[in-house]
């Protein structure tokens, strides 16, 4: 059937259910088939690089809080790393083990939450969402025990974190560690074998490894493509050298793909916390720093296996209190380069779905 | 007697479904055109419903207010200008030809019928029988084969509905999706 | 200074890129290469298509303004041979700074040269659409530009010196005649509803 | 292993000493509990109410075996026998037939809004809170007795609210389909009978009446759409109108074997018809009743065919603009569908207001509310359950599978209901061979067309993730896929 030439525009956000946030899409459809799509972003830009150089790096934690909101752990650890390897901090070993502990966590938060949105995109009524927002609430939990916040956690420091955790926290952990993987399994039986939710994911927005490599997609969106790629192995930070885990990885590279390399990966992050949790030695949390950190003049590009991907910090330092360049290297912004690729020929229903699957968090597009 | 209210409802049913049906050619925006024809068709139900005809009015709801509409409905959002004034109109002559002559039909019908073998006992004793199990039996013993040739023409066109819609080799499942969606196009001339 | 643990080499980098594309490395330290800005998509392609350094993925760019020059950073990332390649591009001029765009040979740079292009005004020759990313068309300015807002007399953006270390004088003054003023913020034309390009 | 780092961090240096927050933020686990908690005062109304329920019932249970009020106007189990002795005096007076058809049509008219809009009142309150527990959640526990004045509350609000009428909207259209929407959500309801002869609307056509009035509602919603002047509804509006014209033809199929066999469009002898039997046409017709229940969802767009108002794709619907009351008349309206849904197919496939013999004890209409309720609840739990369907998907399910196997299925039911007339042996054994014959067919046709459409179920391919032997790039990734 041919229509008429005019384009049909949508738009989608920047307040809409399925954009997370206040993210646009302009979407030039063909009865429900999309033509062409336009990505509308910086609704939420904070110019955080520009502020970032007026404060010292220490005072530079919390900007990664608020990149992405979602996964504020992975951001500390991502900047503190950055920041050691630019002005040669040693971390004592207990540190080392604690930020593994609250990364993995805050991964596992991350994934829940955003496995929970995409099952809402494909139009489940948020129960989904909910159960899974379950486990992410006792983490939420851990966290606002530990450092009094929940979602900006601004609990690491250059140099170790910031605080040790109570006694309370170590039960809690166990016990959670050991009721994730039932819970894990049942959102595999709710989900994984639903006809309906595989209909709706299956075949839907394929990249293939080519593409995916070469569109700088990083992270499950990159592993479900089937490339086995995870920094945590190929370079390793904090102790994740001595753990004992594996990467999963999909097989067409479809949205499914992605959905269930992040139900694996939360599998592989209780291993990873089991581990820690056994091998935590004592010793100090942090060593401690000058108030004024002056590293040499020199650059560093630190990174860290994010929820999201490689999360990068590219750091200049000119001798003084604050960084000369502060770049992060957002995931969020980055997986979004093949959306439209995605997108094109697809249904509108699809598309959505596509966008769900590559876990985008405005905060962090924007920064 | 009952009488009073049919008559009552027989006017007014009649009246409206004049009205409607006047402005449905009177209304400059095919949208509207598209409700007042609806509006007319459930009149004529209501006229059958006073003739205690009650399986022609649910069949006159069912096919033309819920089914003929809906085909106009995707008729008109095919044309581009949907929502634009049809007063454009190249055949405002020849309908009123057509509108004229069927007028003069139905006025002849009315005169040449003698109306008084209907009226009274005739009318009384015609009136609440079930019409469906007569419809029923008229349609499956005298008139089978009329029927069954009818059957068998709606079978045909909607094959012939499946071949125009397939192109590309596969049957095109969401034909209406797309015409809903070019109908969206038309009402882009509105936005 | 400690390069990453996986970072190559610059000068190594370098002499292969010579001995492949005469004169295209100007400049290399311990852990990055800087080449002709000119020829940059040629380097990469180059670093792209090579079998020795495989540099399949532009795993991060971003722009550094060093007042009198900008520098435009490229980390390329192998995956199969998992090191990473620093590029750099140095740019002399400072007013119209523009160079070849890296998105025929990196799907993955298509946002990124947007952002460098929003936030610095780097021009990227060769990019399908080069506008704007996070802030709307018509703002003045570049704001992660050093001389952003008129910090001029010599004082550069950033902390010089600790906030506590001398509380007298503040460590920069701001020009108001360049600070945006809320009428100027025009609306974006891409609000227009027409179709992209 | 648990209380091992546990002691390492009790005697090292920096340990943190206990602190009530970390207490307080274990101790939130229990506060959902509390609330849950349900009061004594309540548990002993509930165990009075109890007793005294069982009271009434011994009295009717005595007064009903003494048989002395079958057909007498107080005969609380039939309203339709205080109508008619209403309608017979009303008769008498000098009024005549006129007044009493005025009078009867009005009270009838009264019970079904009064019973609709206590529904509507009830009923979002009922989803809400049944939605919350499927989702571990709480749910309205504010307004009033657990929440129970929360749609009224909601109803003020949204009668505050201001009507905001979209730029460049067509207003005539925009005003009407609120309204009209309502209309056929009424009075589909006419037929639907409650108890042997109380039914306000005794059409010998009823099914056909049911299908007609259902169908109009679809013009409604596509005016919304129209008028709204915004791209997600117009969207949503033809959504629904596809849907909508797809999903009828399977709906009439499924209603017309059900004809066949009762050999009656009227609703009251299809209950009957079931009540005599001892069958219910459910366990008679499987498949029919399966088509007419997947398709009412479609049409009245409840989850999994709520496509014309996928909240996560085009943000209402076609009610996207629509704000205020209006907005929760189309809200309302899907509750009452839902509903009448339920009512339809308690009537076509559920015995009705029949329950083997227990509506001499229970009044039938009671029967029929409880039967329409758990219909309802059906869609309760599928909208908590499923996610949504494709509309391309919806359209191939509609064609290609509901309706070649509905024509199918009206051949079977056929050859059985002429059987059925022409042998002449106990209804029950007849009709039970045909009910497991139906089933053995049902489920061997389903499977062996989707086999011919050429469906293979997703679930067949493999499924999961790999695990990685060692991390790479391109060369890698190849590699793992040559060796699966």
């Amino acid at each position: 059937m041919t229509t008429s030439a005019e384009p049909y525009v949508l738009n989608i956000g920047p307040q809409h259910p399925s954009t997370h946030g206040v993210f646009r899409i302009r979407v030039v459809m063909d009865g429900e088939r999309i033509q062409d799509l336009d990505m509308i972003v910086g609704y939420l830009h904070r110019s955080m690089e520009k502020l970032a150089e007026e404060r010292t790096y220490t005072q530079n934690i919390p900007f990664t809080d608020r990149a992405d909101y979602l996964a504020a752990m992975s951001g500390n650890l991502g900047l503190c790393l950055a920041a050691e390897r630019l002005a040669d901090v040693e971390v004592p070993e207990r540190a080392s083990y604690l930020r593994v502990i609250f990364a993995e966590l805050q991964r596992i938060a991350s994934h829940a939450m955003a496995n929970g949105t995409l099952v809402s995109d494909a139009g489940a009524w948020q129960t989904p969402l909910l159960y899974m927002f379950r486990e992410r609430e006792k983490i939420l939990d851990l966290f606002e025990m530990t450092c009094g916040a929940r979602l900006t956690t601004n609990y690491m420091r250059i140099g170790g974190v910031a605080f040790e955790p109570p006694d309370e926290f170590w039960p809690a952990l166990q016990e959670l560690v050991d009721e994730l993987p039932e819970r894990i399994s049942e959102y595999e039986e709710l989900l994984t074998q639903n006809e309906i939710f595989v209909a709706r994911t299956r075949g839907v927005g394929i990249i293939t490894p080519e593409d995916a490599i070469n569109g700088s997609l990083v992270g499950p969106a990159l592993r479900g493509s089937g490339v086995p790629w995870d920094l945590r192995k190929a370079e390793p930070y904090c102790v994740y050298d001595r753990m004992d885990f594996d990467v999963p990885i999909g097989r067409t590279g479809d949205v499914y793909d992605r959905f269930m390399v992040r139900l694996a990966e939360t599998r592989e992050s209780v291993k990873i916390l089991r581990q820690a949790i056994a091998g935590i030695p004592d010793g100090p949390h942090k060593t401690d720093i000058p108030l004024a950190l002056r590293p040499e003049p020199g650059e560093v590009y630190g990174r860290v296996e994010g929820p999201r991907g490689e999360l990068g910090f590219y750091l200049v330092s000119d001798g003084g209190p604050a960084p000369y360049r502060f770049h992060i290297r957002a995931p969020s912004l980055i997986n979004l380069s093949l959306l439209r690729e995605m997108a094109r020929g697809a249904a509108l229903s699809d598309a959505v779905v596509a966008l769900g699957s590559i876990d985008i968090v405005v905060g962090e597009i924007d920064r | 007697m009952e009488s009073t209210g049919i008559v009552v409802a027989f006017y007014v049913l009649s009246a409206m479904t004049v009205m409607s049906a006047l402005s449905v050619f009177l209304m400059r925006n095919l949208v509207h055109a598209i409700v007042f024809l609806v509006l007319s068709f459930i009149g004529m139900a209501g006229l059958f419903v006073t003739l205690s005809a009650d399986f022609i009015a649910v069949a006159q709801i069912l096919i033309y207010a819920g089914a003929i509409s809906v085909l106009l409905v995707f008729a008109v959002m095919l044309t581009p200008l949907a929502s634009r004034n049809n007063g454009n109109s190249l055949y405002a002559a020849p309908g009123l030809l057509l509108g004229a002559a069927i007028a003069a039909i139905v006025v002849f019908t009315a005169i040449d019928v003698e109306w008084n073998e209907l009226t009274g006992t005739a009318l009384e004793e015609r009136a609440f029988l079930d019409t469906i199990s007569g419809i029923g039996d008229l349609l499956l013993g005298r008139y089978i084969l009329a029927f069954e040739v009818a059957s068998v023409l709606l079978l045909f066109a909607l094959l012939g509905a499946i071949v125009l819609v397939t192109d590309r080799g596969e049957v095109d499942t969401e034909a209406e999706a797309e015409d809903g969606a070019s109908g969206a196009v038309a009402a882009d001339d509105a936005v | 200074m400690p390069a990453g643990p996986t970072q190559l080499e610059g000068h190594r980098v370098a002499q292969a890129l010579n001995a492949a594309l005469p004169g295209i490395a100007t400049t290399a330290t311990d852990e990055w290469v800087e080449v002709d800005h000119a020829r940059v998509d040629e380097a990469l392609r180059w670093l792209h298509d090579s079998d020795e350094f495989d540099a399949a993925q532009l795993s991060n760019l971003c722009g550094v303004d060093y007042h009198d020059h900008f520098a435009i950073v490229y980390h390329l990332q192998s995956l199969d041979r998992n090191h990473q390649v620093v590029v750099k591009a140095r740019i002399a001029d400072h007013e119209q700074p523009a160079l070849p765009s890296s998105y025929p040979v990196y799907k993955g740079a298509l946002l990124q040269e947007r952002e460098v292009f929003d936030l610095m005004g780097v021009h990227f020759e060769g990019h399908p659409d080069l506008r704007r990313l996070f802030l709307w068309d018509g703002f003045p300015g570049h704001p992660l530009r050093k001389d952003f807002m008129g910090i001029g007399e010599g004082l550069t953006s950033g902390l010089s010196r600790f906030p506590f270390e001398n509380k007298g004088n503040p460590d920069r003054l701001l020009n108001r005649d360049n600070v945006i003023q809320p009428d100027e913020q025009d609306v974006p034309s891409d609000w227009s509803g027409a179709a992209p390009a | 292993m648990s209380d091992a780092p546990l002691q390492r961090s009790n005697d090292s240096a920096q340990r943190r000493p206990a602190t009530p927050m970390a207490q307080q933020i274990l101790d939130r686990g229990s506060l959902l509990d509390d609330a849950k908690a349900v009061p004594n005062g309540l548990k002993a109304a509930g165990a009075v109410l109890g007793l005294g329920f069982l009271a009434v019932n011994a009295a009717i249970a005595f007064i009903v075996i003494d048989g002395r009020l079958d057909g007498e106007w107080y005969d609380f189990r039939d309203l339709g026998n205080a109508i008619a002795r209403l309608r017979a005096e009303l008769d008498d007076t000098s009024a005549g037939p006129w007044l009493s058809y005025w009078v009867t049509g009005v009270i009838g008219a009264v019970g079904i809004l009064s019973f609709l809009g206590g529904f509507l009142l009830i009923g979002s309150w009922i989803e809400r809170r049944l939605l919350a527990r499927f989702q571990i959640r709480m749910g309205p526990n504010r307004v009033g007795p657990f929440g129970l004045l929360q749609p009224l509350a909601d109803a003020l609000k949204l009668m505050q609210k201001e009507v905001l009428i979209p730029l460049g909207a067509d207003r005539m259209l925009f005003y009407l389909p609120p309204i009209l929407v309502f209309i056929p959500a009424m009075l589909a309801w006419g037929p639907v009978p409650w108890a042997p002869n109380m039914s306000y609307l005794d059409l010998n056509v009823g099914l056909l009446y049911v299908i007609s009035i259902t169908s109009l509602s679809v013009l409604a919603i596509w005016m919304a759409g129209w008028a709204s002047n915004n791209h997600y509804a117009l969207l949503g509006s033809m959504r629904t109108v596809a849907m909508m014209v797809s999903y009828e033809i399977p709906i009439s199929l499924s209603l017309l074997v059900v004809v066949l066999l009762t050999g009656s469009l009227n609703l009251g002898d299809i209950v009957a018809w079931q009540a005599d039997h001892n069958i219910w046409l459910g366990a008679l017709l499987p498949f029919a009743m399966f088509t007419f229940f997947f398709s009412s969802t479609a049409e009245i767009n409840r989850t999994p065919n709520d496509i014309a108002e996928a909240e996560s794709e085009i943000v209402a619907g076609f009610h996207t603009e629509y704000s205020g009351m209006k907005a929760g008349l189309f809200l309302a309206v899907e509750l009452g569908n839902a509903l009448l849904v339920g009512a339809l197919l308690a009537t076509f496939f559920l015995g009705g207001y029949s329950m083997f013999g227990l509506e001499e004890w229970i009044p039938p209409y009671l029967i029929l509310a409880a039967k329409a309720t758990a219909g309802y609840f059906a869609f309760i739990w599928l909208r908590a359950t499923l996610p949504r369907f494709r509309i391309d998907q919806l359209m191939s399910f509609a064609w290609k599978y509901l309706i070649p196997l509905s024509i199918a299925n009206v051949l079977v039911v056929a050859i059985e209901a002429s059987i059925a007339a022409r042998w002449d042996v106990e209804g029950i054994f007849i009709y039970g061979s045909f009910a497991i014959v139906n089933l053995g067919i049902t489920a061997f046709a389903v499977r062996s067309w989707a086999k011919v459409v050429g469906y293979t179920p997703d679930l067949e391919r493999p499924v999961g993730t790999r695990i990685a032997p060692r991390i790479g790039g391109l060369k890698e990734a190849k590699r793992i896929q040559a060796g699966a």
